[in-house]
């Protein structure tokens, strides 16, 4: 059953063949139909897979099939190989079952757009991107993954690009993920280097049995993966593109923004982690140290966003810190666990404020927002539930993986521990802030002063309602697994944690062990349970009760997330775009300059000599005596007397 | 190895002489032509379809007939002029049978896709006479030959620039033949005197046979560094390499575009070819010796091309830049040294020319449409052109470097090699890679995105000509991104017979090669050996770097603490 | 006193002439003479198609005459040979430029007849001086004295004094004249004081006295030899038009009649090169460590002013005329040489350029129109579209004179970096290749002209018309700088037969 | 003779040396196309005057020979130089060789 693993990425590459021939003639729904199935299919084989290596004892849950040779040059030989595993089967599962769902939900949302086959055509070929980079047997097939993705995350985020905005925010992320590509490439090179091949299973029998890193070398690899793993998954500072990301469309926000692309840079960590074991600890912690500083950072960015899109953007880039922050402590487990969750919840919530996008006619401000929920109870009721699994409010999902992350830090270092708290905290803070400013308090919407004047039409156009049936079934299923996806690794005894003993054999008994007694552990999840509830509490008593103003929480410069991206832009439009024309003008007047300045000394030159021919007999005779002249002269020095 | 013994070995000729088809069929093309009334438009087009694609067709046979190893194959030999020892001497090995291919296929292509704007007559006898030009630089063993041919390409270029070309066109083609004319001057001086040196100092009589003058050298080191300089000076130009570039932006932007998809596809390849066949065929030494200048000249194309690509208002003058960084890669990839290198370079030389030609025949039918190539009056043409935006689209993300599409493939091994032989200039030039993405899709976005100016009418769309003239073009961007295989495969024993030649002839090997691995290892007995002499590599490679190696045994044990502290 | 009497007491023995040796010759000057009788005995009869057909014929004869003497002389049993006590030699150095001559006058004939007409310049006097003209370079050619290469060249200068100043009715013409003809009798006198100087030094003006005697006697005061060496270079220079001995070719070919510049530019420039060859690289080649550096030096600047001079110039004959003094830097490059292979070169490059240069005067004449003085670059504009034949074979006589590989242009230019490279002047052969791209300037200004450009007058296009026998020249030297691009092989062979040698008597 | 002083071969050189600088430089000088010409034959016979002294000096005939062509030589060139030079001159009132400049450049 192992073998099928090559139909994983094979359903939506056909998908993406067929609406590339008969998109248009499909048209709208059975295009969108056509590539949920495509999807659903690659799921079914993941599952068939998934079962085919469960029933293999742990040492034995490796599959790899090589489809033909890539790129062959000399001692590099790269092949069109498939790697099934635990970890890369774990990660196609949820790809893959998150991608059906958000393919279906996207039937409703696209529903009368005029390229509505063209959207399912970049999404099909997204997901087979994304399978080919969890599921390449090297690194260089990941890579294809890796920029497939970003080239598909292009496409969809300036899916509408008669909107200026939209076409700079695609070209951005491209521009933004390229940077970290270089990094990744480097990385690459540094292996081949010093091992001689690309292929996952040479690397780590080379570094784990023959230690054919030195700790210098490791470490390099380690930091360019990891300046890759940060532009893919928007770690400060090359997060810049992730809100504005979101002008895509938003099941695109959910299925790559949020659940699948974001988490490939923790997938290739973990994928990597021999490498990193090898690695000199300040990498590392370099890793984990990023990861929380982008946890806090994004954290107090969402707590000032009135655009629905952005808190959940800057969620994202928030959560995924926290996956770093477990990464770089060697809890790759944790990492894995928190991703699963974060996948769920996180396209359980784009989807819900998709879903109530939808209901307010594109409207996106918050503050237009309030008391939806018995428009939309659906949308509401599951919305909630990805809340509190966010939020981390056990039992739901959230409450698990966050703890185990908590717990990483711990083990590196206590203050480490306090600010990834209080990160969490604000997490509570500013999803309970959504939900308050969405769902309850009083409708901001239809009749308010503003609006008062509209003519009556107005009024019955904002009227919100709730969506299809294709959007909110997704949002239903995914729901119930932001509830309990928590069963995956509870952390009570040895037997509980299935997903721990799953990934083992990928782990090379690299998983850090965190060294804290049980009682410890359950205080810090007591406390980390209070820290959630009071990040709740203080928000109902800011946007239910309105006990506090809320400016004096929302500065403008949380809104505009400390500046940094207005600065960055400012300077690339100012000395940077300066120093290109500064080149620009060098080449066109000093190197070609110097070209035609010699075409022009040539002639100025010819001008000269041509006043000689004066046409006078006696000057040219002139001439001819000097030239006698000057040769009798030369003789004469050379005469012997 | 001497001359004669690898005439010995080299494959069995076919039955009728394929190089001087090649090479004659477009002159006789060229005469049938002029030979047919100026009236008969069709005629002109037919004859000249049909001679060169009997070109095409036999370059095309070439890859099947062509064995797959080190040697010249298909060799065609004939004595021209006895007393000065010049003969037509002519053969095809792995590195030139694709470019063969490529200049085989690609004028048939632009004389089916693009109609000329006047003059149909001249225009085809012209564009034939170019293609034997081009096919004859690639087929020369002798260096009297190569120089013949690589001289007179420049006539028809001159012309079709010329006569052709747009408002600005006199200039243009003027300074691109003084500039590469005065290139192919100090070559004229340095190929004599290389004949000349061999034949003095080897006491033979004077021959210009490249295999001859190649296989044994008898040039001081000196005078070989010397004469490499005065080859590849001629070669910069032709390529061009910074800082000799400046005709390159003006020649294409003043060119049909049929000569800009010719000057791109095939004709820069005279310039990066004449690098790895007689620069580093004939001066390994010197070529090493040089290497450093070579390779920051290519970084410095590459980033300083893409730089001045950003800034291009000209959407022509753009893509022309961009070659410029491309062409700084296959500079790279040459200069490592090593087989990654230059098959990369091999590689990149096809891939830039599909995609790079391909670009310019979408500027083309841009211009075609909008009689502009001002990126500013150009906006929104997504909107009313899809196909036109895909294909666009495709094209630009090969050109970019994507993995899954050709150009990935080139760009990726010579990176690859350039690390392998000096990391620094590879790291550096790997942020060409960010840059290229800027500027494309930075271009892409202003001319395809956003609104649409409501004042001018909606482009139309790719007719279906249009699509089935560009069609070829897309098939090979994506069948040599996915299975480049069968071209690596043909092209690496010309590559490692060179790389070997180069290693050979310098006596400290200062190359660092990576470790050979053998694919999916199954016991660790050999591993253990061969991580050995990795390790052996690594620290060689390191200190003669003289990069970050050093404390490093303090390292390894802080690697140990540091581990053990997880325990 | 005593030596006089003696004189008086010797019978006067004439040295034995070897007449088939002379044949060419003889032929040459006898229908020069016999043409001039025929005219003055029926001045009316003779129409100037009949004469040119005359010196086309007589010249063809010359030319067959030196067939049987080219066998004769290459044969090993027999060789080249001397004749009038050793004061003139045949060997394949002199057949071949006698060869070269009588084939450019044949087809310079033509020419004459079409643009003497249209110039309304009658009379015999036209071919009679050419045939004399032609008598001289021969001479120079084979000259194994000094004061016979006196004579020969005088013959050739006074010949072609006149020929310039021919076309009395036109300023320019007489002023070329004037120029021509002072400055030439200047650098004649220079010439001849070399040679009395080096009559002094060696007691001879006999080419293989001279010879014997620079390898016999090693003087400890040369003195008087290395100043005759420079006067004897200067009045050579001046033949060939080098710097700085150039001036007068500029304005001389821009004023005299078109068909005589072609003359002047081929056969003039064989025997001088032809004279300076035997005088420098085979009588005084012991002294080439002497002469070379000066050859170098001027070699230099004829290059480089020959073609920056030609590329700011407007007119058409004048760009030609640079254009030809930067190919004599060409020629002086094979020449310092000093070796056979520069021999070889200069002489393959002599043949080849004497076709172009036809070739492209040609055209020039029938572009500038019935005036004949339509001669300035705006007046080829759009000839392309006037006259295609036209256009093709003049272009491809300036790609030739630029050396684009496939005409002969290239080869000869290639041939002769070779000799200069073999003797390790690599410097000049790098300086040579630039000029050539700086001259390339000046043809492509041209092509420009022709191809890319509009007709400035569309009225004149109809006055354009080419008769047979011009359209035949050009065919001639289309074909012969095609072919020899292409298979140099023939010629090639023939120079290396070609080498100078001395022979007494 | 009879004042017993001889005068050696060297002198006649010196003065056939200063003939033909004169005549050179008075080329240089005079504007008269004449007298240039006049200049020109000058320097012919200071090369006469060296082969003569020359072949007396070496009791050699050849240099007195060579004068013999010389002057046949010299001749011709009168007869051709004077014609051109009276055609030319024929339209200029003053003859002076600077007023022929058409021709330049």
């Amino acid at each position: 059953m192992t073998s099928l693993v090559w139909l994983i990425p094979g359903f939506p590459l056909i998908g993406f063949t067929l609406l590339l021939i008969f998109g248009r003639r499909l048209g709208e729904p059975q295009a969108g139909w056509l590539a949920t199935a495509t999807v659903s299919g690659s799921f079914l084989s993941a599952l068939a897979v998934f079962f085919g290596l469960a029933t293999k004892p742990p040492e034995e849950r490796v599959y790899e099939v090589t489809l033909f040779e890539w790129i062959p040059s000399g001692e590099l030989s790269v092949g069109m190989g498939f790697l099934a595993d635990p970890l890369s089967i774990a990660m196609a599962l949820f790809v893959t079952g998150v991608g059906a769902l958000i393919h279906m939900y996207a039937i409703g949302y696209m529903h009368g757009d005029p390229k509505f086959s063209k959207f399912f055509l970049y999404l099909n070929l997204f997901v087979f991107a994304m399978l080919m980079l969890v599921l390449g047997d090297n690194l260089l097939i990941t890579f294809l993954g890796w920029e497939g993705v970003g080239a598909c995350s292009y496409f969809l985020i300036s899916f509408w690009h008669e909107e200026p905005a939209n076409a700079t925010a695609g070209k951005k992320a491209f521009v933004t993920n390229r940077v970290g590509d270089w990094g990744f490439m480097v990385a690459m090179f540094l292996l081949f280097f010093n091992i001689g091949s690309l292929k996952y299973s040479d690397i780590f029998s080379s570094v784990i049995e023959a230690d054919a890193l030195t700790q210098t070398t490791a470490t390099g690899i380690v930091v360019m993966l990891f300046i890759g793993a940060a532009g893919k998954s928007a770690q400060f500072p090359l997060y810049l593109w992730l809100p504005d990301a979101m002008a895509g469309p938003t099941p695109v926000s959910a299925l790559i923004h949020a659940a699948t692309m974001v988490t490939s840079g923790v997938y290739l960590l973990t994928r990597m982690n021999p490498v990193l074991a090898e690695a000199a600890g300040w990498s590392t912690d370099l890793i984990w140290i990023v990861g929380l500083f982008t946890a806090l950072f994004a954290a107090t960015a969402a707590v000032a966003q009135n655009d629905i899109k952005k808190v959940l953007a800057y969620s994202t880039v928030s959560q995924l810190g926290f996956m770093f922050v477990a990464v770089g402590s060697g809890l790759y487990v944790a990492a894995i666990f928190h991703m699963i969750t974060h996948a769920f919840f996180k396209a359980l919530l784009f989807l819900g404020a998709g879903s109530v996008i939808h209901g307010m006619h594109h409207e996106q401000d918050m503050r237009k927002y309030g008391a939806l929920r018995k428009a939309m109870p659906i949308t509401a009721f599951t919305f909630i539930i990805g809340w509190l699994a966010i939020a981390g409010i056990p039992p739901f999902s959230g409450f698990w993986s966050k703890d185990e992350v908590l717990l990483a830090a711990w083990n590196e270092n206590k203050i480490a521990w306090v600010m990834l708290l209080a990160a969490a905290v604000m997490t509570a803070f500013y999803m309970s802030r959504l939900v308050f400013m969405t769902f309850f308090g009083e409708k901001r919407w239809g009749t308010s002063e503003e609006e008062a004047h509209d003519n009556e039409t107005e009024k019955h156009e904002i009227t919100p309602h709730e969506s299809p049936v294709v959007m909110w079934l997704p949002l239903v299923l995914l729901s119930g697994l932001a509830a309990i996806a928590g069963l995956l690794n509870l952390p009570f005894s040895h037997d509980t944690k299935h997903l721990e003993k799953w990934l083992e054999p990928i782990l090379f008994g690299n998983e850090v062990h965190v060294n804290a007694s049980g009682q410890t552990k359950w205080l810090l999840a007591v406390i980390a349970i209070i820290g959630a509830s009071v990040g709740v509490i203080a928000a109902i008593f800011v946007y239910l009760k309105n006990r506090v103003a809320t400016s004096k929480i929302e500065h403008a410069i949380l809104e505009d997330a400390w500046r940094f991206d207005s600065t960055v832009s400012s300077f690339m439009d100012g000395p940077g775009r300066r120093s290109f024309e500064a080149t620009t003008w060098f080449d066109q007047n000093i190197i070609d300059g110097a070209v035609n300045g010699v075409g022009k000394i040539t002639q100025r030159v010819s001008t000269r000599l041509r006043s000689t021919q004066t046409g006078l007999i006696r000057s040219y005779a002139l001439g001819m005596v000097i030239g006698a002249v000057a040769i009798i002269a030369y003789f004469v020095s050379r005469m012997g007397f | 190895m001497t001359f004669l013994n690898l005439l010995a070995a080299s494959s069995s000729q076919p039955t009728f002489p394929v190089i001087p088809a090649l090479v004659l069929l477009p002159v006789f093309g060229a005469i049938a032509v002029a030979l047919t009334p100026n009236a008969r438009v069709g005629l002109h087009k037919m004859l000249a379809t049909i001679f060169t694609g009997v070109t095409g067709a036999i370059s095309v046979w070439l890859l099947t007939a062509f064995k797959t190893n080190s040697e010249f194959q298909f060799l065609s030999n004939q004595s021209w002029i006895k007393s000065l020892g010049i003969e037509w001497f002519a053969g095809i090995d792995g590195i030139s049978l694709f470019l063969v291919v490529l200049t085989g296929l690609l004028f048939p292509f632009v004389i089916v896709a693009i109609n000329p704007s006047h003059d149909h007559k001249a225009y085809y006898i012209w564009i034939q006479l170019l293609q034997t030009g081009c096919m004859g630089v690639f087929v020369s063993l002798d260096l009297f030959m190569f120089f013949v041919f690589f001289e007179i390409v420049l006539i028809p270029m001159y012309f079709l620039i010329g006569k052709w070309g747009h408002a600005n066109a006199k200039y243009a083609a003027t300074k691109f033949f003084l500039y590469t004319m005065f290139g192919s001057a100090l070559m004229l001086v340095s190929i004599v005197s290389l004949a000349v040196l061999h034949s003095q100092n080897a006491d033979t009589d004077l021959t210009f046979n490249l295999l001859e003058i190649a296989t044994n050298p008898a040039i001081s080191t000196n005078a070989a560094r010397m004469l490499f300089l005065g080859f590849v000076i001629a070669f910069a130009v032709k390529v061009p390499l910074f800082p000799v570039h400046t005709w390159l932006p003006d020649a294409h932007t003043e060119a049909p575009t049929a000569g800009s998809v010719i000057l791109a596809g095939v004709m820069l390849k005279l310039g990066t070819y004449g690098f790895i066949r007689f620069g580093l065929f004939l001066f390994p030494e010197a070529s090493h010796f040089f290497a450093p200048l070579f390779l920051t000249l290519g970084v410095i194309g590459i980033v300083y091309g893409a730089i001045v690509a950003t800034m291009q208002k000209d959407l022509k003058r753009l893509v022309a830049y961009s070659s410029i960084a491309h062409l700084g890669f296959i500079i790279l990839g040459t200069f490592a040294l090593n087989t990654q290198g230059i098959q990369g370079a091999t590689v990149q030389m096809i891939n830039h020319g599909l995609s790079t030609g391909a670009l310019f025949m979408l500027v083309g039918i841009i211009y075609e449409r909008k009689h502009t190539r001002q990126i500013s009056e150009l906006s929104g043409m997504q909107k009313s052109a899809p196909v036109l935006a895909g294909v666009f689209t495709l094209v630009m993300l090969s050109s970019i470097g994507l993995p899954g599409l050709n150009g990935f493939v080139g760009e990726f091994l010579i990176l690859l090699g350039t690390f392998t032989a000096n990391r620094w200039w590879a790291v550096v030039a790997a942020t060409g890679v960010i840059l290229a993405a800027l500027y494309l899709l930075w271009a892409y976005q202003r001319v395809f995105h956003g609104p649409q100016n409501p004042e001018d009418e909606p482009t139309k769309d790719l007719t279906n000509w249009e699509r089935l003239t560009l069609l070829p073009l897309i098939v090979g961007i994506v069948f040599l991104g996915i299975y480049p295989k069968p071209m690596l495969d043909r092209i690496e024993p010309a590559v490692d017979k060179l790389v070997s030649h180069i290693e050979d002839t310098i006596e400290d090997g200062v190359f660092t090669e990576p470790v050979p691995i053998t694919q999916n290892r199954t016991s660790f007995s050999d591993l253990l050996m061969q991580t050995h002499e990795s390790h052996g590599h690594n620290k060689h490679g390191d200190t003669h770097h003289g990069d970050h190696d050093e404390g490093h045994d303090s390292d390894h044990h802080g690697n140990e603490n540091h581990s053990g502290g997880h325990e | 006193m005593k030596q006089i009497t003696l004189l008086a007491s010797q019978s006067i023995q004439t040295p034995s002439v070897a007449w088939t040796g002379l044949l060419p010759i003889v032929i040459m000057a006898a229908a020069a003479v016999l043409l001039l009788t025929i005219c003055s005995l029926f001045p009316d009869r003779i129409t100037t198609k009949l004469l040119s057909i005359y010196t086309a014929l007589a010249s063809l004869a010359a030319l067959i005459t030196t067939f049987p003497l080219w066998g004769k002389v290459q044969n090993s049993s027999e060789g080249p040979y001397s004749t009038l006590a050793g004061a003139f030699g045949i060997d394949g150095f002199s057949l071949f430029v006698t060869m070269l001559i009588t084939t450019i006058v044949i087809i310079v004939c033509p020419l004459l007849s079409t643009f003497l007409e249209r110039e309304n310049v009658s009379g015999p006097e036209p071919y009679v001086l050419l045939l004399l003209a032609a008598t001289g370079g021969m001479i120079m050619a084979g000259a194994n004295d000094f004061i016979i290469l006196f004579l020969g060249i005088e013959v050739l200068s006074i010949s072609s004094y006149i020929l310039v100043a021919m076309n009395s009715r036109r300023i320019q013409s007489q002023e070329a004249g004037l120029k021509y003809f002072i400055l030439g009798a200047f650098a004649s006198g220079f010439l001849l004081y070399g040679i009395a100087l080096l009559y002094g030094a060696t007691g001879s003006t006999s080419f293989t006295a001279i010879k014997a005697f620079t390898q016999q006697v090693e003087l400890t005061n040369d003195a008087l030899l290395l100043a005759a060496l420079a006067l004897l270079i200067v009045g050579l220079a001046f033949k060939v038009a080098a710097v700085p001995f150039h001036f007068w070719s500029p304005d001389v070919y821009q004023g005299s009649p078109t068909p005589f510049v072609a003359f002047m530019a081929s056969a003039v420039k064989v025997s001088g090169f032809a004279a300076i060859l035997r005088v420098l690289y085979v009588t005084l080649g012991e002294y080439r460590a002497d002469w070379q550096p000066v050859i170098y030096a001027i070699a230099i600047a004829t290059l480089l002013t020959g073609s920056l001079l030609a590329i700011v110039q407007t007119d058409l004959k004048r760009m030609l005329a640079y254009s030809s003094i930067s190919h004599a830097g060409y020629l002086l490059v094979g020449t310092q040489a000093a070796s056979d292979q520069g021999v070889k070169a200069v002489l393959f490059y002599l043949a080849t350029y004497t076709f172009m240069v036809i070739g492209s005067f040609t055209v020039v004449a029938i572009n500038a129109g019935k005036s004949g003085t339509e001669t300035s670059l705006d007046s080829i504009a759009g000839l392309a579209t006037k006259k295609p034949l036209l256009a093709i074979s003049f272009t491809i006589f300036l790609l030739g004179q630029a050396g684009i590989p496939l005409t002969s242009g290239f080869f000869a230019k290639f041939y002769v970096i070779e000799a200069a490279i073999e003797e390790k002047s690599y410097m000049l052969a790098v300086i040579a290749m630039i000029a050539a791209v700086i001259g390339a300037f000046l043809y492509l200004r041209i092509l420009v002209k022709i191809w890319l450009s509009q007709p400035t007058d569309q009225e004149d296009s109809a006055k354009l018309t080419i008769p047979f026998e011009i359209g035949l020249v050009l065919a001639i030297s289309v074909v012969a700088t095609m072919f020899l691009g292409i298979w140099p092989e023939p010629l090639v062979e023939m120079v290396e037969r070609a080498i100078p040698v001395l022979v007494a008597s | 003779m009879i004042l017993g002083l001889s005068i050696g071969p060297e002198y006649y050189l010196a003065l056939s040396a200063l003939l033909f600088t004169i005549g050179a430089g008075g080329l240089l000088i005079r504007r008269n196309p004449l007298v240039m010409f006049m200049c020109i034959e000058l320097m012919l016979n200071a090369a006469n005057l060296a082969f003569i002294s020359f072949g007396k000096e070496m009791g050699d005939l050849g240099g007195q020979l060579s004068v013999l062509f010389v002057l046949v030589v010299a001749a011709a060139e009168v007869v051709i130089g004077l014609a051109i030079v009276v055609a030319v001159m024929r339209r200029r009132p003053k003859a002076s060789v600077d007023e022929v400049s058409v021709l330049r450049g």
